[in-house]
């Protein structure tokens, strides 16, 4: 417990978590601090970019082992599935309609790129490897739970608009073709190619991610001051205790399937972090009932900080104790 | 200089639901449009702000100028697409160069 | 498709006083706004342009749709904030959709 | 609030044009104008994007509020602009505030 | 044949190239990945203003040799010429009018920067030397063409609105004045100007590259699925034909003045290569009736990519088996 | 006097300088270069966070010594009391109505932030080490000046709106909290962060500053251009007498209070640099009947190139000179 709680205290004063909170603790302030909308969106591009390049450099340097297409299949199953039990936990916790409730759990059971990044980061400080195609993995487990969402609601009787353009839409996302994509060239390509572009896709990466999460910080702050009121206790008791319990589904599912050390936290890591990104913009599309300052607060709001000051150092510690390492 | 009647729709929809309302107003026959950004606003839905943002998130305004004639097929396709949604619709009466365009 | 009538009350003011002119506009009842950005223009002041600015230079404009019956209290807020200012303030009639909403 | 009679002229022009086009304006006598960024459209040379563009690509709006009397004058100087391009005119009914801008 | 071959292949699975071609496919399948106008601006900016600078570092520490004045005239007389040929190719190969061949024209006498950057890179890979410079010549030909495409329509009786303005637009446009600008800057604080910004000018180049072409792919893709079926047979095989012809010429006046083996396949590339952001905005003003669909497509939808893949290594190819290096 | 005139030449010829000077052309040859909204602030952002944390990780270095709150005071006294200095001789030197003088004033007494960034990276060049916590000096100078310039208005019996959010908005202004902010980060991490993040913060940083510039000389150029004729000969005179008499003002308090060389400088370059972002936009609230035009061309378009191109050597050679360093 003790190096748990050294670990997570040596976590949170990395300048990667304490931008984060001078963006948050600037926006509650009410400063006019911000970050406009395309460098935002720029600095998203360059980590969905940098991250897929070096997953598939890792990929293509030790090779495709056996668990990879099990690692694919099981975050599938997992994104499909976790959306469930979001659902049950927040009809037991919180008085939410169904279609609220859905809409939260789809974005639990999709992940949060910037927070599987902020892990990798932490990982690679404590020179803890792990496989390449995790970002694959990631890219798998964005969509399969907003359908997962769409079929709870249409089984409670409600009206979940599938049309057929909204697929196409989640599978050909930017995010998802951008992190494949790069993915692929970085397979491609193997370690000629990162020596070319790592002075870029490596060197400055925790640079640019800190800034990237003071806007983090700066837009959950927004949230959070606009939103208040709206969530009661159960559903910031939920915000936090679904993480916990879906980082421990990813435990025995990774340890399952012959995960390393790094790629078993990984795999936690993308279990308990919820979506802000995708989903939101395909709940507007196919549950517009939903009320977002309710699923953007709990994800963005409360599951994100969580994951990133506590969470993450929680996972490893449990993941180091379970597998030995 | 010749003005021709016309109405001018100017329709502030989630961004999300760009593309289906472009593709319904096509639909609806409309000849063109024009979408421009908008940086942030309040409703009943709350006050929000597109700084920093990453997603899809925010607003954006389909101006749309048409025949008079057309509107109401126009806002029945408007409609359809806003209904559920965050937005709001607006016509005024215009003139316009070059009536052969709309 | 039912429309009903409105005014759209169309703001363009220095970047600096947009919050104090949203706070004026909700404390003078407005239900909704909408700020879209602008580029560049010109007028007594000169011309200017947004390109390459880092502060809060140039100008936004806020558009606002309301019931006929709240211009006059409008413009009154509206005036007080811009009155020192640069900034230039149209009325233009229209309707609107969802009428329940203004 | 004391309201005068005015005209709101729009237009939808390509980019490279702007300059043209504004000078235009202001050697027509127009005291002012104001440039909004256009994201994107359609009409009958297709449909476009502002994503990504690096050069002078797509299109502005350039909205110019007149007294009644300045509007032919005005549209000829436009028309003279935007005859062979691309682009949009429209015209609308407004009122503003302070006429001794205008 | 084969080494040829083998070239284009070693290029053709850079991470560059491959970028490309990931916004190519992700704008053919309509995925909604785009990036921010302000994001691609500001990335050609850095790409203008390095290549500029590093041109201008090279001719400071190499000294201005007696080949510098005859390739900036080298240049110009190209930029004038190119068109009159592209023009002869387009009358006979396709039935565009005279104003839409003399726009097309106009394109491919001016040049692209990018894809000389890109082959800059390719030689830097294969330690080929080259002029600094160069990036003075590709400057000189931006603007000229556009100067004969407009004498090409008074001359076929059509109306070309050349303007006082325009010249001076010409002249003065953005990406010139920053190109000479960074140029000169290189050239007068050399060495030591170099040694304090190397690390922003050179590390992450080529990553802003990837990044850049991965935009210049969404384009290019883009417009090519919009402009399906406005260009016949004809067209594309001008647009792979011209950027050969002029290559040629580009290899004899290279050789002719004495480049080294890097200037001249830099010349060649000058040559072959279309603009699409300069002339295109250009013709807007002075020849609107010509159709922006044709010309954008057969630039940057064809013509682009080939240089790009098959082009440079082709032309590098070319030129060593004729200086024999 | 020849050695300030030879450090002055080795400063004009650096890569920075003539980048602004590039942007100074470029904008008065009506060249379209522009650089976009978002980059520019996306670059003004990196610059604040780079030198906030910067200054911190240098603290946490070397501790505080009891200096700093001295240096703290000082420049809080010096914001209050320059505009005070600046009226008076604005009054003699020019025609200037009191809320146009106090306005003019107001920018005066607060600082560049730019022109202090190029100062340091003046000082780095010449190996001369200063105070870390002279950019929490900066900070604390920013917004003061304001509420004399008001107070100066009132007592001249115009009318200056003092309004409740004025005072909350100067404090939390965004650049401010984003420099204090990232100070503590780097105070708080340390060299462990500065490790961590340095290939972000410091490898990119004269480059990025080359940019910056760039755009600073294109938005002052375009200024002059602009404001031809609003300006008297007296109003030039000021913009130029007031840098020299601040800073050394400045240097006589930060000699007293017992800075280093180093932070002397920066505490003349503070002095005598005047504000064009954070003030230019509280004076259109508070004193919406000042011209523009007057500050802005004064502050942007005369003492920000003064400063920059002899300012700094000079007030590093008298510093020097005086300090015996
Ligand atoms: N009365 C109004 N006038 C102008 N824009 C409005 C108005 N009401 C709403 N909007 C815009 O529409 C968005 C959504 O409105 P709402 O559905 O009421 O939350 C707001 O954020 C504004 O951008
Ligand atoms: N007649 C007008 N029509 C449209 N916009 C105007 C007009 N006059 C002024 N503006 C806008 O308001 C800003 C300030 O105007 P002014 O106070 O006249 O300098 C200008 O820069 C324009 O953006
Ligand atoms: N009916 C219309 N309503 C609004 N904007 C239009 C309309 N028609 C054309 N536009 C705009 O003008 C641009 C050029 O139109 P066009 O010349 O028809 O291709 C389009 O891309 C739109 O941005
Ligand atoms: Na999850
Ligand atoms: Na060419
Ligand atoms: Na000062």
């Amino acid at each position: 417990m003790i190096e748990i709680l050294s670990l997570a205290g040596a976590n949170l004063i990395s300048p990667i978590i304490l931008s984060f909170a001078l963006g948050l603790l600037a926006a509650l302030a009410r400063s006019d601090l911000t970050i406009p909308e395309a460098v935002a969106k720029g600095m998203s591009i360059y980590l969905l970019f940098a991250i897929g390049f070096k997953g598939g450099v890792a990929v293509s340097a030790h090779g495709i082992d056996q668990t990879l297409v099990l690692a694919l299949l099981a975050g599938l199953v997992l994104s499909f599935t976790l959306p469930l039990l979001a659902f049950g936990l927040l009809r037991v916790l919180t008085g939410l309609s169904a279609v609220d409730a859905a809409a939260v759990a789809a974005h639990y059971g999709s992940i949060s790129i910037v927070t599987f990044v902020a892990a990798t980061s932490v990982l690679q400080g404590r020179m803890i490897s792990s496989e390449g195609y995790m970002v694959a993995v990631a890219a798998v487990m964005e969509a399969p739970a907003i359908l997962s969402a769409l079929w709870l609601v249409a089984r409670s009787g409600g009206e979940a608009r599938m049309e057929p353009g909204l697929i196409r839409e989640l599978l050909l996302n930017g995010s998802i073709v951008l992190l494949v994509g790069a993915f692929f060239i970085g397979a491609i390509t193997g370690e000629k190619g990162f020596a070319e572009i790592s002075a870029f896709i490596e060197a400055p990466f925790k640079g640019v991610l800190c800034l990237f999460l003071l806007d983090m910080g700066l837009i959950a702050g927004r949230g959070l001051r606009q939103s208040r009121g709206v969530l009661g206790l159960g559903a910031v008791g939920f915000a936090i205790a679904m993480p916990l319990v879906s980082a421990l589904l990813g435990l025995g599912v990774g340890a399952l399937i012959g995960l390393s050390l790094g790629g078993i936290v990984l795999m936690m890591v993308l279990c308990a972090s919820a979506s802000y990104i995708a989903v939101p913009a395909a709940m507007r599309v196919a549950l517009p009932e939903a009320n977002p300052a309710i699923y953007l607060t709990l994800s963005l709001g409360v599951t994100f900080p969580f994951n990133l000051t506590l969470g993450i150092p929680l996972y490893l510690a449990i993941a180091q104790a379970v597998t030995g390492a | 200089m010749q003005t021709h009647i016309a109405k001018r729709v100017e329709i502030v929809i989630e961004a999300p639901l760009e593309r289906r309302l472009t593709e319904a107003l096509t639909a609806a026959g409309v000849t063109g449009y024009t979408v421009l950004p908008v940086l942030g606003g309040s409703g009943r839905s709350g006050q929000w702000s597109r700084d920093g943002q990453v997603g899809r998130a925010g607003m954006v305004s389909v101006v749309c100028l048409i025949k008079p004639k057309r509107l109401d097929g126009l806002l029945d396709a408007i409609f359809a697409v806003v209904k559920k949604h965050i937005g709001v619709v607006s016509v005024t009466d215009a003139h316009v160069l070059r009536a052969e365009r709309f």
